[in-house]
């Protein structure tokens, strides 16, 4: 797997993540990462390696077993002035400290009247592949892209691993970042002309005028796949990477839409409530008199995620299905 | 604690006065919030302080301006005792657009930048985190502040309670719990709740200097707070505060009360705060009955102010409902 | 059933066949067929339609006797008696 | 004089039942004194008075259940008189704002009038109807063979090269008119490409159809209106028979070739009431029995006649029929519709001098015309395909 064309130089996803939490802990004084293993043992996907001896244990915080303390904790102290950045292991966990983020991290704006905001950055990491069985492998990003009061990212290629977060940060309300845990290892070229700022748009990842399949996070490389299959096929298709989950970009995808009039959304959440669901709801809302076909979506199969390899491959979004998936839409 | 060492309460004419009138506010103004909600005036939970007014109280007196308080969704008392002004928390509970919050939080989402007053937080035990990290901040930017978080026993059943404990005191940071211990939990009895019913040995298991404090009578609450406040100033991390009271009034207006006795209620209203405070002062000589019959007469005329004040602040235009969902400016 | 009862329902069948047709204006005497431009399908459906509406089945050979508005009313007001 | 009214307890107290006064008239009340018990359905609560004075009256019986802001009991002020109240629930409520006058209505697409019974997608429907394209004209390419953009955009770009619309003719059929000029216009366009590309050469042929006519006749009398033929379905049928030995008829000519068609989809030009034309096929015509072919032939005017008809229905004609019904002329030469190849038309049947058996007789004679496209078919074929259909016509049981 590769990242993203050439141009830069070339960095893993993992160490992207890890220079970029380097630059901000260097520049601002009031970030620190806390979170469970992320110290002394370098972090559960090795991204923190290296920065407690830079930057030391009281910015370079190892928690306890406490993801509703410690998140709590991250917006108390980005409530008293600091820039936190807190790592829950995988958003399985972030289940113990859903309370925090959606009653306190996204409420607290609205319901003290615009007098506080809570500039915290919640990394987590989320998604299936590494054989991780039921408890670690989801991606429930959709449930906090359904919460208002807070912001959703997903980078899926090293220039966005490597510059979200700075603008995370300086975001004034909680920004959560889901990292798929099959990117890590990847390797890519950072985009010397990407947007260093921008968190908020979704990427055109590839032109295509026959239809418009639209993805995120860990599913950005099978749709590129798929989409290049499809080329051979004789259908082009636009490839869009949403990169904030919420806010959704909608400009973004109704132009494409509108211009390929078919859209596909990949989306390794299940299908029921999904992320897709909503995608599909908003491009029949905005666009349903430039529609060609129905709305397609490739999600996971409807079953917490088997631990043995090839049921695994059966439960997420494939290359097969995607490609399976634009050429019924396209009818060809 | 220790018992031995001097408090620092100074019981002036000016104090005790002082502590009455604070206290008396409290009752008066939550009285015609009863009322008020008779009338449909206030809707929602209206959940009344009434009886445990010295805690609050005692408690605000060993604070200093730029210290935090996180407090419950029954924080009237605490907002007026911080110093909150009682129309602008009267406007709140009749939401209106002059409520300390805008009228977006209600009775129990009072929240003060100013006076940093962090809520009015209605998730049992959801404050405790956010103090924790309040005070993380304070200690990592080398600020002498304390934080004060505010909860019910309810609140110590919670694995938020444990594992703020666990972080305050693992972290050594500067926050003063205060365990209103009114012995229900809405209608759940502590005895059939906890194996523990003595709360302030659960702190001490943290290693957290910890005590019972009789939280009916106002100048012990504000001589053990004196004390905490000053130790966690001076560095010694968090100490933990149980005050015995109980709450005369229902859990909320709606609650027939069926899981306590009259006979239960009647004896704690013996021990009224205020009433306590009163005999203390006159036999004392400390207040004489003019002096009381003018705090009387200054707290209703500073709550019919407070309800006229209310009464005539405008509604929040239905065109501001998202405005305060994100920080306006996010940078770009 | 009156012959005006009848009448109307003819009239009603009529305008579901040519809805465009201003009826009140129908001389009863003349071909209606061919005033209406009524082909051969759509008289077919107005003869179902007046089986069902008036239980009359018109057999093919009579179809002749409908070919005005006065002559189908006297046609299907003797059936109906008969 | 105060007025003492049904508390509100909470916000999903809607009513209390009095269950005792705790205090009767003349007693002295102050203020968080309690009056009365009040069941809820939370249980039994103390209720308080918030106004001192005396109880003048108390106004509801133990035991009444009332609604919240109630009057329960006058309250008489130190010295005042007591007054009869007016036990409105209402008048303590207050006017708050509502969302609904200041919300603004979601916005959505006005969508435009659906082409019912025809698959064509969101976008090939706004298209159509911007560009008063009939949506029933133009074949599908989409999945599950729904018409897409693609398709009308051609559609548009050929000037609307198939026939029109009878729901946009229709609707326009008083007033505006435009409707009606935009199907003439595709009419033009369609009748303009055929005289312009096709060579047409015309035969004719007068037909007995007298032994045809009485059989059906006979055919129908013994029947219920809605099983009885028209002669128009035995032409049909015996076009259809006759395509089978014919196939140079049966197809399209495009991109310079003829593609024969193994189906024999029979188009049939049925007139629209209020003006214009339409040329819907029946699906496989050769091979329905009679009366199969009967009730299509009726299903599909009328379906044609009310606007409602399958894209399918028009595209797929391989040959058409064009029928000159029971009140026309004798013949017809007909003008073939692009792309198919050939078209047949039959002109009025009418009783008229015959010699049989070199004896004039009166028989009910029907002129047939074939007009063919002489890039595919020659006139010697073309007068073999007439000949067949006689023939059949002269044997109708066999139909």
């Amino acid at each position: 797997m590769s990242g993203t064309s050439a141009g830069g130089a070339e960095i893993t996803y993992r160490d992207a993540v890890r220079e970029a939490l380097r630059e901000v802990l260097q520049q601002d004084p009031r970030t620190f990462l806390m979170g469970e293993d992320v110290g002394r043992y370098g972090g559960c996907y090795a991204v923190s390696k290296g920065l407690l001896d830079e930057f030391g244990p009281e910015r370079i915080r190892d928690t306890p077993l406490s993801e509703a303390g410690f998140v709590g904790a991250g917006i108390g102290a980005a409530l008293g002035g600091m820039r936190p950045i807190v790592e829950v292991m995988t958003v399985n966990f972030s289940m113990l400290c859903l309370d925090q983020i959606l009653n306190t991290a996204a409420t607290i704006r609205h319901m003290s009247g615009g007098q506080f905001s809570v500039p915290l950055v919640i990394r987590m990491a989320t998604g299936a592949g590494r054989q991780l069985a039921a408890q670690h492998s989801h991606s429930l990003e959709n449930w906090y892209a359904h919460i208002p009061g807070i912001r959703v990212v997903a980078p899926a290629t090293v220039t966005d691993a490597r510059f979200m977060l700075r603008t995370a940060l300086l975001d004034p309300d909680p920004v959560l970042i889901f990292e798929h845990v099959m990117l890590y290892n990847m390797t890519g070229s950072l985009d010397p002309a990407a947007d260093p700022v921008d968190i908020d748009r979704a990427a055109v990842r590839r032109p295509g005028r026959d239809v418009t399949l639209i993805t995120y996070g860990g599913s950005l490389w099978k749709t590129l796949v798929a989409a290049t299959e499809l080329a051979g096929q004789g259908i082009e298709a636009e490839v869009i990477d949403l990169r904030s989950l919420r806010p959704l970009d909608d400009a973004t995808i109704t132009a494409s839409v509108r211009r390929t009039r078919r859209a596909v959304i990949v989306d390794e959440g299940w299908r029921s409530g999904s992320l897709a669901a909503e995608i599909s709801a908003r491009i029949v809302e905005q666009c349903f008199w430039s529609l060609d076909a129905p709305v397609g979506r490739v999600c996971s199969a409807e079953v917490p995620i088997p631990y043995p390899k090839h049921l695994e491959d059966a439960a997420l979004p494939q290359t097969p299905a995607i490609v399976a998936a634009a050429r019924s839409v396209v009818g060809r | 604690m220790s018992e031995t060492s001097d408090p620092k309460v100074h019981l002036t004419r000016s104090h005790v006065r002082a502590l009455y009138q604070e206290m008396l506010r409290i009752r008066r103004f939550e009285e015609k919030c009863a009322e008020l909600y008779t009338q449909e005036k206030i809707r929602g939970f209206l959940h009344l302080y009434i009886g445990e007014e010295a805690i609050a109280v005692g408690v605000m007196q060993a604070l200093q301006p730029l210290d935090a308080v996180v407090a419950t969704y029954r924080e009237h008392g605490h907002a007026l005792a911080r110093g909150i002004e009682m129309g602008r928390v009267m406007a709140e509970m009749l939401g209106r657009q002059d409520g300390c919050s805008r009228g977006h939080g209600g009775s129990m989402h009072i929240f003060d930048a100013a006076t940093r007053f962090y809520g009015g937080n209605a998730i049992v035990g959801g404050g405790l985190p956010l103090a924790v990290g309040l005070a993380l901040a304070d200690r990592m930017q080398g600020r002498p502040q304390v934080t004060v978080c505010f909860f019910g026993e309810g609140a110590v059943a919670e694995g938020e309670f444990h594992e703020s404990m666990n972080l305050a005191a693992l972290w050594q940071l500067p926050v003063l719990f205060v365990c209103e211990n009114n012995l229900y939990a809405m209608g759940t009895a502590l005895a059939i709740s906890e194996s523990e019913t003595d709360i302030h040995r659960k702190a001490e298991s943290y290693r957290m200097p910890a005590a019972a404090v009789d939280g009916m009578d106002v100048v012990a609450v504000e001589t053990a707070a004196r004390r905490a406040v000053e130790a966690i100033r001076g560095g010694a991390g968090p100490v933990f505060l149980e005050c015995r009271t109980y709450r005369f009034r229902a859990h909320s207006m709606f609650d027939a009360q069926l899981y306590r006795s009259k006979d239960e209620i009647e004896a704690w209203k013996a021990k009224c705060p205020i009433e306590h405070l009163r005999a203390w002062a006159l036999q004392a000589g400390s207040l004489h009955a003019e002096d009381l019959t003018a705090v009387e007469a200054d707290v209703l005329a500073e709550l019919d102010a407070a309800v006229a004040f209310a009464e005539a602040s405008p509604w929040e235009p239905v065109e501001r409902l998202l405005a305060d969902v994100m920080t306006p400016e996010a940078p770009s | 059933m009156t012959a005006d009862d009848i009448r109307q329902i003819l009239l009603e069948e009529i305008g579901n066949i040519a809805p465009e047709a201003d009826l009140g204006a129908l001389d009863p005497e003349v071909d209606y067929r061919e005033k209406l431009d009524i082909d051969s399908i759509g008289f077919l459906n107005l003869i179902i339609a007046i089986g069902k509406r008036l239980k009359i089945e018109v057999p093919e050979k009579d179809y002749a006797r409908l070919g005005t508005l006065s002559g189908a009313v006297s046609y299907l007001v003797a059936r109906k008696r008969g | 004089m105060g007025i003492f009214r049904m508390p509100s307890l909470g916000a999903d107290m809607e009513a209390g039942t009095l269950v005792e006064w705790l205090k009767q008239p003349g007693d002295r009340v102050k203020r968080g004194d309690l009056i009365a018990v009040v069941e809820t359905q939370k249980g039994a609560i103390e209720i308080e008075v918030f106004e001192p004075g005396t109880v003048a009256e108390l106004l509801l019986p133990v035991g009444a259940t009332v609604p919240v802001g109630t009057a329960m009991a006058s309250i008489r002020e130190d010295g005042a008189v007591a007054v009869a109240p007016a036990p409105d629930a209402a008048a303590m409520k207050e006017e708050r704002p509502t969302a609904a006058a200041t919300m603004p209505a979601p916005q959505l697409q006005v969508p435009p009038p659906p082409s019912q019974g025809i698959k064509a997608s969101p976008a090939a429907r706004k298209f159509a109807e911007e560009h008063d394209i009939n949506l029933a004209s133009v074949p599908g390419s989409g999945p599950d063979g729904a018409i897409v953009f693609v398709d009308v955009e051609a559609a548009w770009q050929r000037q609307g090269g198939a026939a029109a619309t009878t729901a946009a003719a229709r609707t326009g059929a008083k007033g505006d008119g435009a409707p009606v000029d935009g199907m003439r216009a595709a009419i033009a366009a369609a009748m303009a490409r055929s005289k312009r590309e096709i060579p047409h050469y015309y035969l004719g042929q007068t037909v007995d159809v007298t032994i045809a006519a009485d059989w059906l006749a006979q055919r129908n009398a013994d029947r219920k209106p809605e099983e009885r033929a028209v002669f128009g379905a035995l032409l049909l049928k015996a076009i259809g028979l006759s395509l089978k030995k014919y196939p140079e008829f049966n197809g399209s000519f495009a991109d310079g070739r003829f593609a024969a068609s193994a189906a024999i989809h029979l188009g049939m030009a049925i007139a629209l009431r209020g003006g214009g034309l339409i040329a819907p096929a029946i699906h496989d015509a050769a091979d329905l029995p009679l009366d199969q072919l009967m009730i299509r032939l009726r299903d599909l005017t009328n379906r044609v006649r009310a606007g409602r008809f399958r894209s399918s229905e028009l595209a797929d004609a391989t040959i058409t029929l064009t029928s000159l019904g029971e009140r026309g002329v004798d013949w017809v030469q007909p003008i073939i519709y692009p792309p198919q190849v050939a078209i047949v038309g039959a002109g009025t049947p009418t009783v008229r001098p015959w010699i049989v058996d070199g004896v004039p007789v009166a028989r009910q004679l029907c002129d047939l015309t074939l007009a063919a496209d002489h890039r595919v078919s020659d006139g010697h074929r073309g007068a073999l395909f007439l000949r067949a259909i006689e023939a059949l016509l002269q044997n109708p049981e066999a139909l």
